[in-house]
């Protein structure tokens, strides 16, 4: 029975991670849906984001204050990015777009360090870090933080699906998304467009930034996760917010399983039709998420939720 | 004035579609080929031969690999680092289990045994495109890489997992391992650079190179004319992949003598993906131009601060590098997505009209 | 036919007889989801003609030529050319047995030369391996000069030889239709397939590409199949037209049979349909 | 400052390209280049080490006129913990100012890459307490250094330590470990001296490999842990690894007093970010912890002058510490070579003879002001680890580091045969003829 337990608390906690994830990922698929940009440079922006935000409460200012203000940095840097960057890549194929992005990356990666430093900084804004204890005789813990840090993802996700479906700007959004020509020839400002959507995913940005930093510090490992985001984007379509959701879930789920459950018994195979004893095969989340990512294209190019591609000449 | 097409005629086929059409470029990349054997080795001290031009030069031929790959056949990779760990691994494998062979058989398994990885995890290319592709080839770096590392087969079961490169000559003289002297290790790793520069000069000019350049600009129309997609993505990854592998495994023999997963980490793939940008997307040249660039850069930023004693902090200097590296791929995609070749294009376009500007 | 006859620029003394036919296409349906592009239409291709197929925007005439080579496969009916019966085409199999076609929007490798573009046309008949190209010596060396020259011949038949080295992406739109056209016809193609190929140009370069075409279906025996907006330049080159309206074939005959048919008139007045 | 110095910087790339040409200032003074990482996710951990190093040859600058009179010239080469720029920093500095005197590559991989060229260049490498743990075998690899102690024995001294936290080392059979370690050769060098250990004491350990590419992704590693409940969790992490780990073993209510960290997981920046979780997290070391000791007077000094390179409030962590430990080691090798070669700039070679004849006891060690921050050594031809390798154990209370233990010895008898076992293997393989040292 606690096998069962441990089984459960290994999927939930799964699930928590992808939340996570999600955070990340929907920051790409709001840039990606309004400008067709496959943003790497997202991770990079939480690090970035969370550092300005740790910087300014390590300076003593208050919280609001200090988000209010690290919000104003992401609008500047997102105009900064339309003004110097996306500007001049109009009309260009995705995939430079997507190098540029990289270049972004690489950019904001060295000034974050430039401005902050390398030290890890502790964050607390107040998320409770304590534990339930479930189950007969409290096998299974859940932890107060993913909870809070999943909610917390559950209302962002709300707030950014109301603001698409409800508001002049959000429709304006999701015309671009469709076809860019079109929109501007209704006359939506496309550069402005892409002010705006940049400056929500940097505002997205700082609430995932928030989160994994008060986790683990606010540190320069963060923004690795920024990779993880790929696959999870891949499974569900990059176009679609549920999708970052879902793709989030199945992703960090499927990685803890296959860790816990899935490196064992894979070890356990080889060193049978080997011979060698004590393998460890340990490590298997470093890939798992991409391999997994990798079968489902092949089957499905378009994601879960995106949508089917007819091609023609 | 002093570089001119005009003039020069040409009254077979075969001459028309030599590697270099104008003999003064023939001169030219004759002379640099000439200079950098005889030459380099006289002027450069260790360091610079050591330190600057093997690896330079290794990189050269992974950067070459990734613009077979990303510049001709239009498919992007962020794997590159695990196909040059494949010829790293494979070649200290073979090196260790056939000790007779010789070395340059050694590196060129590695390169083959890399091109055969590429070519399994190439296939995902013919349903998947763009950045979706560059997903499926993050799963082959991070994949690879966990794979030699827990694998102790790979190793021969060392304890730390970091072998030593083992130390072989060619005509008697050593050009691996730690004494080999710089000497003799640059002129090994060039002799593997030139060879494969020039066979990808001939690959690109050729059927095989039209096909990939076909498929990278209208996949569809290409298909529709008798190309096979999976034929000429499938080469187009086991080439790119062999070149890869052969820079990895010099990078392990002959550069940094260990054979080391973390040296082909996400961040090597970047670096090269980096160079093929800068040096210039679907050129053979620019391959070593961007290369020669990626590389210098920080070590130019690191030189001027000690040799002329700037009070700058060398974590600082690192910072300005990161920025300068991001700064330069955006300035490059937007003012010259041709790259660094494309500047030596316009050069040499200048040159031909000088002194008279019209 | 006589129509047609009149305008060739050296009307040939006999009548023309067509062969065989090289390609049937029978009761062939096409649908994109709840969309019927292309509605249970037959009809042949005979060797040595000149093809018209015409018909309103969104009839299905682009969708009939990805039929033809197999960019589509059709949901049912068959394909029957060169004596195998096909349920629809394979891509490959139509390039390599001497099916070749230009696009409606123009689908040249931009970033390469038009010689290079020209010479990936040959790219079925050329089979030196991997190893030969790399040394680019010998058989491969001597194999890329013989297409080099079947190339040179197809620039000098088109007059396109002062853009030989130029990369297409950089040449006008009229120059690229050229070039595109010169790409089909270094496969040597027993078909040509044109998906509008004046569409877009002035009256000049529409006499040229006629003529081209024209030369094309004498001097070389080619059977083309057209699609074109023009009727003019449709009633003059062609030998027998096809109309599509809706997916479905109205109309089947020489041009003149073709002008006169009600079917086709109301297509084109825009008669309601019922 | 910082925006100056960027200008300064863009200013000074363009000559870059000319300073490649290397000009090799010939300057009077002992050179020590130290390969750094300040820079990257392993940068919390790598800039306390450099600056408590530059801090005390700086000091020994300041305070003596450098050593026995001849000056110290101090250069840092960024590494970002990266083994290819590890070896193009060598090759850079290695021939400058005279050239190197002793190389500190600060990492495993990078010493890896280091051991053959250095040997053959004639350059001591120092890799304190990290590195080829088989290099203590000086017949093999006569110009690599190790000492104070090594993984291998690290090892055996905390399982020592767990024993007697249980009460003898027949209280382990049967127990559970748990081992955390960084999927990269640093983090592999103990696994097989645990192996043995396991087997001599009867106990069983499960292994957690951490991969570096996501050391921040733990999850999974810290609820296997949960269900299997190991009596003590051994780590050997670096960098943000480190603090994520403790966070997680916080979370999931891991008794911290349980979780022993190597002495390379076991700093301010890998607690600090856990909170007040972490209160309770032991780890091994070999160093002192703090400001209490004598030399600070001087470093003070130091501060006092303007020359610190660092923030006054920020030094004296475990990592600072080492680094001046390490410093402090290099400049009495230093010393002792120049007893024999005379108070003049000496040479890599001469360093070598230095580092092999270091001979420092309580004694010394009190006279130079670090009794507490560095152990005693004495190294010898054949043993470039040290005769007594041993660690302490200390504990993080929320505020500062605290020793909780005196001195625990490592188990030589055991380490020792396969420390010359490895050697000897590495010697058969790369055809090296162990010098003799009788």
């Amino acid at each position: 029975m606690s096998e069962f337990w441990f089984f459960l608390e290994v999927l939930l906690s799964g699930l928590f991670a992808g939340t996570m994830y999600s955070l990340v990922a929907l920051g790409f698929v709001l840039i990606f849906k309004a400008s067709g940009v496959f943003n790497f440079a997202q991770g990079t922006m939480v690090l970035f984001a969370a550092l300005c935000f740790v910087g300014f409460l390590e300076m003593g200012w208050p919280v609001a204050v200090a988000a209010i203000v690290t919000v104003g940095i992401m609008v500047a840097w997102a105009y900064s990015v339309e003004r110097l960057v996306l500007r001049h890549l109009v009309n260009q194929a995705p995939i430079i777009l997507f190098m540029a992005t990289i270049g972004i990356a690489f950019f904001l990666e060295g000034f974050a360090e430039f401005i902050w430093g390398s030290d890890v900084h502790p964050l607390n804004v107040g998320i409770p870090n304590d534990a339930w204890f479930v189950g007969p005789e409290g096998e299974m813990m859940i932890q107060q933080f993913d909870l809070a840090a999943a909610i917390i993802a559950g209302l962002l996700v709300t707030v950014l699906a109301l603001f698409f479906h409800y508001t002049r700007i959000g429709r304006a959004l999701r015309a671009v998304a469709d076809d860019h020509q079109a929109a501007l020839s209704v006359g939506i400002p496309l550069n402005q467009i892409w002010v705006i959507v940049w400056s929500v995913a940097g505002f997205v940005a700082l609430v995932a930034g928030i989160i994994w930093g008060s986790r683990l510090g606010v540190q320069f490992a963060l923004s690795i996760i920024a990779l993880k985001a790929l696959p999870v984007l891949i499974l569900g379509g990059f176009t679609s917010v549920p999708g970052a959701i879902v793709g989030g879930l199945i992703i960090g789920a499927g990685e803890k399983l296959a860790e816990i459950y899935g490196a064992p018994a894979i070890a356990e195979l080889v060193s049978y039709m080997s011979g060698i004893n004590n393998i460890s095969l340990g490590g298997v989340e470093e890939w798992f998420a991409y391999v997994l990512a990798m079968f489902f294209l092949l089957f499905r190019p378009q994601g879960l939720f995106g949508e089917r591609i007819i091609e023609r000449v | 004035m002093f570089y001119r097409e005009a003039g020069i005629f040409k009254t077979s086929y075969a001459a028309d579609q030599a590697l270099f059409r104008i003999p003064l470029d023939r001169l030219f990349v004759i002379g640099v080929v000439v200079a950098a054997i005889v030459v380099v080795p006289l002027i450069s001290n260790e360091y610079w031969l050591g330190s600057i031009m093997i690896p330079v030069l290794i990189l050269s031929i992974a950067a070459l690999g990734l613009n077979i790959l990303t510049g001709y056949c239009g498919q992007v990779s962020l794997g590159t680092g695990a196909f040059m760990a494949a010829g790293a691994y494979m070649a200290y494998k073979i090196a260790t289990n056939f000790t007779w062979m010789p070395i340059p058989l050694v590196i060129v398994l590695g390169g083959l045994c890399a091109a055969s990885i590429g070519l399994a995890f190439g296939l995902p290319s013919l349903r998947i495109k763009g950045f979706y592709l560059a997903v499926t080839t993050l799963a082959a770096q991070f994949f690879l890489l966990w794979l030699f590392q827990k694998v102790p087969w790979f190793v021969n079961n060392s304890a730390s997992g970091v072998p030593t490169a083992p130390p072989r000559s060619v005509f008697g003289e050593l050009v691996t391992g730690a004494e080999a002297t710089p000497e003799a290790r640059y002129l090994f790793v060039l002799a593997f650079t030139v060879v494969l520069a020039v066979i990808a000069g001939n690959l690109v000019r050729g059927r095989i190179g039209r096909t990939w350049m076909a498929i990278r600009d209208m996949d569809i129309a290409a298909e529709l004319i008798g190309i096979r997609p999976l034929h000429t993505k499938l080469s187009a990854f086991a080439i790119s992949s062999f070149y890869c592998g052969v820079s990895g495994a010099l990078w392990s023999f002959c550069y940094i003598n260990t054979v080391e997963s973390s040296a082909f980490d996400i961040f090597r793939s970047f670096m090269i993906l980096f160079m093929v940008i800068v040096g210039g997307l679907g050129s053979v040249l620019g391959s070593f131009l961007g290369a020669f660039f990626i590389f210098l850069l920080p070590i130019a930023l690191n030189n001027v601060v000690t040799t002329f004693g700037l009070p700058i902090a060398t974590e600082t200097i690192s910072h300005i590098e990161f920025m300068a590296f991001g700064g330069l791929i955006v300035f490059f995609l937007i003012v010259e997505p041709h790259g660094l070749a494309r500047l030596w294009q316009i050069a040499k376009e200048k040159l031909r009209l000088w002194p008279f500007p019209y | 036919m006589a129509e047609a006859e009149n305008v060739r620029a050296e009307p040939s003394a006999q009548t023309r007889v067509f062969g065989e036919p090289v390609l049937t296409l029978e009761n062939i349906e096409l649908g994109f989801g709840g969309v019927k592009a292309i509605d249970n239409v037959s009809f042949e291709v005979r060797k040595g003609e000149v093809l018209a197929i015409i018909g309103p925007n969104g009839a299905g005439k682009s969708s009939m030529l990805n039929c033809i080579n197999g960019f589509y496969k059709p949901q049912s009916g068959s394909i029957t050319f060169k004596g195998r019966k096909l349920p629809g085409m394979d891509p490959h199999f139509a390039a390599a047995n001497g099916v070749a076609r230009t696009f409606q929007n123009i689908a040249l490798f931009r970033g390469m030369s038009t010689l290079d573009n020209l010479m990936t046309g040959r790219v079925l008949k050329m089979n030196r391996n991997f190893l030969w190209q790399a040394l680019y010596w010998g058989p491969a060396q001597r194999e890329e000069i013989e297409h080099r020259a079947y190339v040179e011949k197809v620039i000098d038949f088109l007059e396109i030889q002062a853009i030989r080295r130029t990369p297409v992406g950089r040449l006008p739109y009229g120059l690229q239709k050229r070039v595109e056209l010169g790409r089909a016809l270094a496969m040597e193609p027993e078909i040509l397939l044109l998906d509008e190929p004046m569409a877009g140009m002035n009256v000049e370069e529409k006499q040229d590409m006629s003529r081209f075409v024209l030369e094309v279906n004498e001097e070389f025996g080619t059977t083309i199949v057209l699609i074109e907006h023009d009727m003019g330049v449709v009633m003059d080159i062609s030998d027998r037209v096809v109309v599509l309206d809706y997916g479905r074939k109205i109309a089947d005959g020489t041009p003149d049979e073709v002008r006169a048919n009600q079917h086709v008139i109301d297509a084109y007045l825009g008669v309601a349909h019922d | 400052m910082r925006i100056r110095n960027l200008t300064l910087a863009l200013a000074g790339a363009a000559a870059g390209l000319m300073g490649l040409a290397g000009t090799a200032s010939a300057a009077e003074g002992i050179y020590i280049p130290n390969l750094v990482y300040k820079t990257g996710p392993y940068a919390p951990s790598g800039t306390p080490v450099a600056h408590g190093f530059a801090d005390y040859l700086a000091m020994i600058n300041l305070r003596d006129g450098g050593v026995n009179g001849v000056p110290i010239i101090y250069e840092e080469c960024e590494t970002g913990y990266k083994t290819d720029r590890g070896v193009e920093c060598y090759d850079r500095v290695k021939g400058e100012n005279g050239g190197a005197v002793v190389i500190n590559p600060w990492s495993t991989g990078i010493t890896y890459a280091l051991i053959e060229k250095a040997t053959v260049d004639k350059i001591p490498l120092f890799s304190i307490g990290y590195g080829r743990t088989s290099a203590a075998d000086g017949r093999v690899f006569p110009y690599v250094f190790n000492f104070p102690s090594t993984y291998w024995n690290q090892a055996t001294a905390i399982v020592r330590y767990i024993a007697d936290q249980e009460g003898g080392f027949d209280k382990l059979k049967g127990k559970n470990l748990g081992f955390v370690y960084l999927d990269h050769p640093y983090g592999k060098e103990p696994i097989p001296t645990l192996d043995i250990l396991a087997e001599k004491y009867g106990f069983t350990y499960d292994k957690y490999p951490v991969p570096p590419a996501s050391m921040t992704e733990q999850k999974s590693i810290w609820l296997q842990i949960r269900r299997s409940k190991p009596a003590y969790v051994v780590m050997w992490g670096w960098g943000a690894m480190n603090s994520t780990a403790v966070s997680e073993a916080a979370n999931v209510k891991y008794p911290m007093d349980k979780f022993i960290g190597n002495w390379w997981a076991a700093a301010e920046p890998d607690v600090i970010p856990a909170g007040d979780g972490a209160i309770g997290y032991k780890g091994a070391t070999f160093n002192g912890v703090g400001t209490d000791f004598k030399i600070y007077k001087d470093i003070n000094d130091l501060y006092g002058a303007g020359k610190g390179t660092w923030t006054k409030d920020q030094i004296g962590g475990v990592l600072y510490s080492r680094g001046v430990a390490t410093a402090a080691y290099i400049v009495e090798a230093i010393k002792t070579a120049q007893l024999k070669f005379g108070n003049r700039v000496i040479t890599g070679e001469e360093m070598q003879y230095g580092l092999e004849n270091l001979k420092l006891d309580a004694a010394a060690i009190e006279k130079l002001g670090l009794t507490g921050l560095m152990p005693p050594v004495e190294i010898t031809c054949a043993n470039h680890e040290g005769q007594n390798p041993a660690i302490k154990i200390q504990q993080w209370n929320g505020k500062v580091w605290e020793i909780k233990t005196d001195w625990i010895p490592a188990d030589t008898a055991l380490v020792r045969p396969l420390i010359e076992q490895d050697a000897a293997q590495y010697a058969k393989e790369n055809n090296i003829t162990p010098r003799s040292c009788s």
